[in-house]
């Protein structure tokens, strides 16, 4: 009936795991609880729940992944404490404890933080950035941030139902295959990265259809923002990527499910195609994360250093040079696997060409720089401590792609500490800058500057402290995943690292506390001008924020940096304008589609981790029942009639005015 | 004025060269859908690929099983093929007739798609219970592993389109001929003639290739 | 265990590449940061003396040097990686002096099988070897990926179950040097750690005199016996009784090592990693 | 604003979309690639079973004959054009075909190589 699961599935014997669970869930209880008593819960389903409006699913998607970046954030804690305890002993976290934390910690920071961050981002803004109404699929929309969640959901799940994988974040084989994992760890690893990749699969079509076939009028594609850009490219890059691992992971289900053969030891199975085809997606899915970074830090410096993005055609080709190398160089992820020479030192080369693009863009930021007038809010500091952290990261990165160094720190420490330089300094300060950036957007105030600055300088700090003691004690010869070592000459910089974690910790406190302090004092944080850090691109033309429709009208774009345009403009003209003829706005109406379809999706996943058929069964009808169901109904747009956008559109000219009069008279 | 227009347009782009042309603004819905499904598409025969990569890797790694020449049949896979190509011909024929608004054609142009689909099953079906039986089924050698999964994962996309044929025949039932309609029924044609072109490679990369003794 | 102490001619090699790519890019990235830094500071909104210039945003000359910077390293660490590839490609030869040494090495779950076939004896989590002769390793798997590695002595390769690499390596001066697996096996995975006894090229015959006199005999039996999980504490070493037996493992004739018991239907497996505690 | 400057462009075509035809001509253009398919599907399989041309070239000619095929149903199914009308389309299926060439000829050849240096189990039962 129940197919695997009893009551053995639930860790009694493990305190650690039980007690987190047994925390989060009464919190989670304790909220609905609050939500229900308080009535909020028909606003929730109605505004956020059943949304299809692309800036509700963005801020959701953001939610989802800073949720989870706790989660992760744990276990990297519990890891570096492991580390730090464990020489010549056992620590306090026993193996088979560790090596879920390891694989989890991997999976929930790559999948379930840094993804949806950098989705939530590109959803909430490139649209508003483009000048148009939503994206081009607005209910696949909410789809894709389900399913994502789903998976997120599961992950957690197997903290206290079963076991999570005990492989490593890529669970190769032959470990993760059914005779060396009988549990069902690898299952709900890899059930989990099925339904959420099929997640962002959909976010991934949503934003490429969006930047090729929504742009407003006159936004030709040499004048997008350089954001825009890089979402492009980084969604061209899921497109491509996601269905091999999609493929990857099925053909790993198949071999534990029904006995295939793809990577066994026995009847011919490769398990080096493994390592092949999921580094052919995991190398692209690296670029996946930190071009929407680039794009985000392009925005900001140009806008903080008052200037225009130096050297536009040169990013652009940047960008999308770097998409298209990123699919030529999985291979340097398995030199020391014994391919010939040959093969090493073309992928050796092909990787570093790569740096050739992203080393132009960051000189294409220095020179964005020179000659501004640069203002340090949080945005910039995450940006100038990115340039600095990322171009070691870039040091060191291009140093493990010369095959012979490689063959000294390939999976050491040193390893550990460059991708972690890479990210961190990367995508994670890239996320943090867009946040700090566009909240204000988002929600009408801006975030507290005192905490944000500090929340930067702890994470900057932290982050050294942390990762650089890893170079250190990756050059001393350590490599990943020791649950405990007898090296005398490693133990210092492990303990150095763990207190690197503690002021890394505390920057997140403080990450916290800036959102705290800055919700509570809303009020003298409010926007009223919709353009806080006079920006450049046409998001910050509406209003903060932005009402359901994003413009009243579709913006017509004259040139690069459409809205410092239209600003300079206004100016030359002395205010003069027209008034507008209103006309009546279609939206697309909300819908219960994507959050029904992913409570079959977890049921299903759940019931296929277990061996439960029967609910898999049910949970797939469902599924197809919910699509036929959306297809069926005969409304799929509302109408807002043109008196409304009118009386909202004009409030926002006034306020605006204001604005452009007093930058007018400075 | 030309004068001033021009002027205003190298102030606005200082990095173009030339003349703009202006991009018209955003697409209509039908070609927003279309190309967004288009998208799909390309990213499904990525996933394809890695099967087909993977099939190319382990085809010769029988463990002393059956070689693909001592399994295939050509005569099944001609008439197979013979079935995809025609259902094309005729979901052609179905999408037409959609966009003439004529309901006899389309559903008559339907049906036979459904019909030929299955009768494609059937036949995929037939092979596969008849290798089971005797005794090479998937897990007999990693060669026969990728030949399952390959070629049902496009007898699995087959089964799905075949599901998704019904629905846009009910759809269309119920409720006639109605724009979100006439754009799924785009996409249907679009997936329809994708497994076709899939199944091209798979006919000749693994049947015809894999025959050779 | 310290990368940049190598104790032969790969390790060496290695480490010199690592040392010298780090400073050639070291010529940029250092002046680089200085810059972002230097013009971060001067062009701060409130220094007056710093000049706006909000129309610098093209410049043909600077592009051409931003773009020939990187470009150029990247030709130059291409060259570095290219020529590297090929001279300390694992499978590469390393002379050395006097016959070299065939190794067979097994990594079980979760210890380390060396086969000496020439001198018909094994030893386990223990690698003895003489100074200054080219070792010849042979390596495969009995169940799940590894990584062999000895830091001091360089390169690192994978062994895997039905495959075999190759890797050849020397160590120059005696002295008792580190092992281990690089590449996580599961629940025992940093019990992998083995010795390297470097001996003088004359007390290795002695060596291998005295460990062939052990009882204990390696032969297909007890070496289904020893891939059973678990780790070994001791260092015990063997008598060779097939010296084809290496190539039994490699080829699967022996069937590769089994994984942990499931010890519940519930989908939590209990391993022998239980054991370490 | 002046025509000199601001060209407008006209939105692409969708995928799988036809310029106005009559039905007619539309019916035909399914005619002609059906045909054109099962003329080239019968020669494949002819060439797969016949010992008229040089054996070792047979894998050529299905593979060239293959690509052919999926021309044929790209433009008369597909109606995927090289007009300017069309070019976000082509633009897509080329960086599709693009990664399907990386992924297949990637994969194939690290895999040979790989293959090569670690003689897997029957190769070495075969020097043995």
């Amino acid at each position: 009936m129940l197919g695997k699961l009893d009551w053995s599935a639930i860790p009694f014997d493990q305190p650690i795991p039980l007690v987190a669970g047994a925390v989060v869930l009464v919190a989670i209880l304790c909220v609905l609880a609050w939500v229900v008593v308080k009535g909020h819960l028909p606003y929730l389903w109605r505004e956020w729940i059943t949304s299809v409006d692309h800036k509700r699913i963005g801020v959701m998607y953001i939610l989802l992944a800073s949720v989870m970046l706790l989660r992760g954030g744990s276990d990297a804690v519990m890891m570096r404490i492991q580390q730090a305890v464990a020489y010549q002993s056992q620590g306090y976290l026993p193996p088979e404890h560790y090596n879920q934390i390891f694989s989890a910690h991997g999976t929930i920071m790559i999948f379930f933080v840094a993804m949806p961050f950098v989705i939530g981002l590109m959803n909430l803004i490139v649209p508003l950035q483009l000048g148009v109404r939503d994206v081009a699929f607005p209910t696949l929309n909410s789809v894709g941030f389900w399913l994502t969640a789903t998976g997120a959901l599961l992950v957690n799940v197997s903290l206290v139902v079963g076991e999570f994988a005990r492989t490593g974040w890529l669970a190769f084989p032959p470990l993760s295959e059914l005779s060396y994992s009988p549990g069902v760890g690898v299952d709900y690893y890899a059930w989990s990265l099925q339904i959420s990749g099929v997640g962002t699969l959909v976010a991934g079509i949503n934003l490429v259809t969006t930047v090729l076939k929504l742009r407003t009028r006159g936004m030709n594609y040499l004048r997008m923002p350089m954001f825009c850009w890089t979402t492009l490219a980084s969604n061209l890059l899921i497109v491509a990527a996601f269905p091999i691992l999609t493929a990857t992971l099925a053909m790993l289900l198949l071999d534990r499910y029904l006995g295939f053969h793809f990577f066994t030891n026995e009847a011919g199975g490769n398990v080096m195609m493994f390592m092949n085809l999921i580094w052919a997606w995991g190398h692209p899915e690296v670029y996946i994360l930190v071009l929407p970074a680039f794009g985000i830090f392009s925005e900001v410096v140009s806008t903080f250093s008052g200037k225009a993005l130096f050297g536009y055609r040169s990013m652009v080709l940047a960008t999308m040079a770097i998409c298209v190398i990123s699919f030529m160089v999985w291979l340097h992820h398995f030199f020391t696997m014994g391919a010939g020479p040959d093969v090493n030192a073309i992928f050796g080369i092909a990787s570093m060409i790569i740096a050739v693009p992203t080393g132009v863009k960051i000189y294409n930021w220095l020179f964005t720089m020179y000659g501004g007038r640069i203002r340090f809010a949080t945005p910039m500091l995450w940006s100038v401590g990115f340039m600095v952290t990322f171009i070691i990261g870039g040091l060191t990165g291009v140093l493990v792609a010369v095959p012979p160094a490689d063959f000294m720190l390939h999976n050491s420490m040193f390893l550990v500490a460059h991708f972690h330089n890479v990210i961190i300094g990367g995508v994670l300060f890239g996320a943090f800058a867009g946040f700090e950036y566009w909240f204000p957007k988002a929600f009408g105030f801006r975030l507290d500057e005192r905490w944000g600055k500090a929340a930067f300088w702890f994470t900057f700090l932290g982050f050294y402290v942390t990762f650089m003691p890893l170079y250190i004690v990756g050059m001393l010869g350590m490599t990943r995943r020791m649950q405990h070592y007898d090296v005398a000459a490693w133990r210092p910089w492990m303990i150095i690292a763990a207190f690197g974690m503690a002021v890394l910790t505390i920057g997140v406190i403080c990450q916290i506390m800036q959102l705290v302090v800055s919700i509570r004092d809303r009020e003298a944080l409010r926007d009223r001008t919709g353009d806080p850090w006079d920006g450049r691109s046409l998001e910050w033309a509406t209003w903060s924020p932005p009402p359901v429709f994003n413009f009243a009208f579709n913006p017509d774009v004259r040139g690069e940096d459409a809205y410092w345009e239209m600003k300079a403009h206004a100016r030359q003209q002395s205010f003069a304008h027209e008034e507008r003829e209103y006309e009546d706005i279609e939206m697309p109406r909300n819908s219960p589609t994507g959050f029904v379809c992913a409570f079959f999706a977890t049921i299903m996943g759940f019931a296929l981790i277990w061996h439960i058929w029967w609910m898999v069964i049910l949970g797939g009808i469902g599924a197809f029942a919910t699509f036929v169901v959306f297809a069926w109904r005969d409304h799929d747009e509302y109408v807002i009639p043109a008196e409304e956008v009118a009386r909202i559109d004009r409030v926002n000219i006034e306020e605006r005015r204001s604005l452009v009069s007093m930058a007018g008279s400075v | 004025m030309a004068m001033t227009a021009t002027a205003d347009h190298v102030h606005a782009d200082p990095h173009h060269i030339g003349r703009v042309i202006e991009h018209p603004g955003p697409a209509p819905k039908r070609i927003v859908t279309a190309y967004g499904f288009w998208i799909f598409l390309l990213s499904d025969i990525v996933m394809f690929s890695c099967f087909f990569a993977a099939y190319a890797v382990l085809s010769g790694q029988t463990a002393g099983g059956p070689r693909g020449s001592e399994i295939f049949e050509q005569r099944n896979v001609a008439i197979e093929t013979v079935c995809l190509l025609l259902s094309s011909f005729t979901c052609g024929m179905a999408s037409i007739a959609a966009d003439v608004r004529n309901r006899f054609w389309f559903y008559l142009g339907m049906a036979v798609t459904c019909v030929l689909g299955l009768i494609f099953l059937a036949i995929e079906f037939r092979e596969f219970a008849d290798l089971v039986a005797r005794g090479y089924g998937p897990s007999r050698s990693a060669f026969l592993t990728a030949f399952f999964s390959l070629v049902g994962c496009h007898g699995l996309h087959v089964s799905a389109g075949i599901l998704w044929l019904l629905t846009m025949m009910a759809q269309v039932f119920a409720k006639g001929f109605r724009a979100d309609i006439l754009r799924r029924m785009m996409c249907f044609a679009l997936f329809w003639h994708a497994l076709d072109i899939i199944w091209v490679a798979v006919f000749s990369v693994v049947y015809l290739l894999g025959s050779a003794p | 265990m310290n990368l940049l102490d190598p104790q032969g001619p790969v390790a060496a090699a290695n480490s010199t590449i690592l040392v010298d790519s780090v400073f050639i890019m070291l010529v940029i990235v250092v002046p680089t940061i200085f810059a972002i830094l230097a013009f971060a500071f001067w062009f701060r909104a409130s220094n007056p003396k710093a000049r706006y210039q909000p129309e610098f945003v093209y410049s043909g000359r600077v592009e051409m040097v931003v773009w020939s910077i990187p470009a150029l390293t990247v030709i130059l660490l291409g060259g570095v990686a290219w020529i590297g590839s090929h001279q300390l490609d694992p499978a590469a030869p390393v002379p050395g002096t006097g016959s070299p040494v065939r190794i067979h090495a097994v990594s079980l779950d979760w210890k380390w099988l060396f086969i000496y076939p020439d001198q018909r004896i094994a030893t386990v989590n223990t690698l003895t070897v003489p100074a200054g002769a080219e070792l010849n390793f042979q390596l495969t798997s009995s169940s799940v990926m590894n990584t062999f590695f000895i830091p001091q002595l360089g390169s690192m390769i994978y062994t895997m179950n039905g495959m075999v690499t190759k890797l050849n390596l020397r160590a120059d001066n005696e002295g008792k040097l580190q092992g281990m697996s690089a590449h996580f096996s599961g629940d025992g995975f940093p019990d992998m750690m083995f010795d390297v006894n470097v001996i003088s090229p004359l007390a290795f015959p002695e060596w291998v005199a005295a460990t062939a006199k052990t009882d204990a005999v390696l032969n297909a039996d007890s070496y289904k016996r020893l891939m059973q999980q678990g780790i070994e504490k001791g260092r015990p070493v063997y008598r060779l009784d097939d010296p084809q037996l290496f190539d039994l493992i490699s080829t699967l004739h022996i069937p590769p090592g089994p994984g942990p018991e499931l010890a519940s239907e519930a989908g939590r497996s209990h391993s022998g990693g239980h054991d370490a505690r | 604003m002046s025509d000199e400057t601001h060209l407008t462009a006209h939105h692409d075509l969708a995928p799988g979309e036809e310029e106005q035809h009559s039905v007619g001509e539309r019916i035909l253009g399914y005619v002609v690639g059906l045909g054109l398919a099962l003329l080239l599907t019968a020669t494949s399989f002819f060439i797969a079973g016949t010992d008229l041309v040089w054996q070792p070239s047979i894998p050529v000619a299905l593979i060239v004959l293959a690509i052919a095929q999926m021309g044929v149903h790209l433009v008369f199914f597909l109606h995927i054009t090289t007009g300017p009308d069309n070019t976000n389309n082509v633009l897509a299926l080329a960086f599709g075909l693009l990664i399907v060439f990386l992924v297949v000829g990637g994969t194939v050849w690290i895999m040979s190589h790989l293959n090569a240096n670690m003689p897997p189990m029957d190769q070495i039962m075969r020097m043995q």
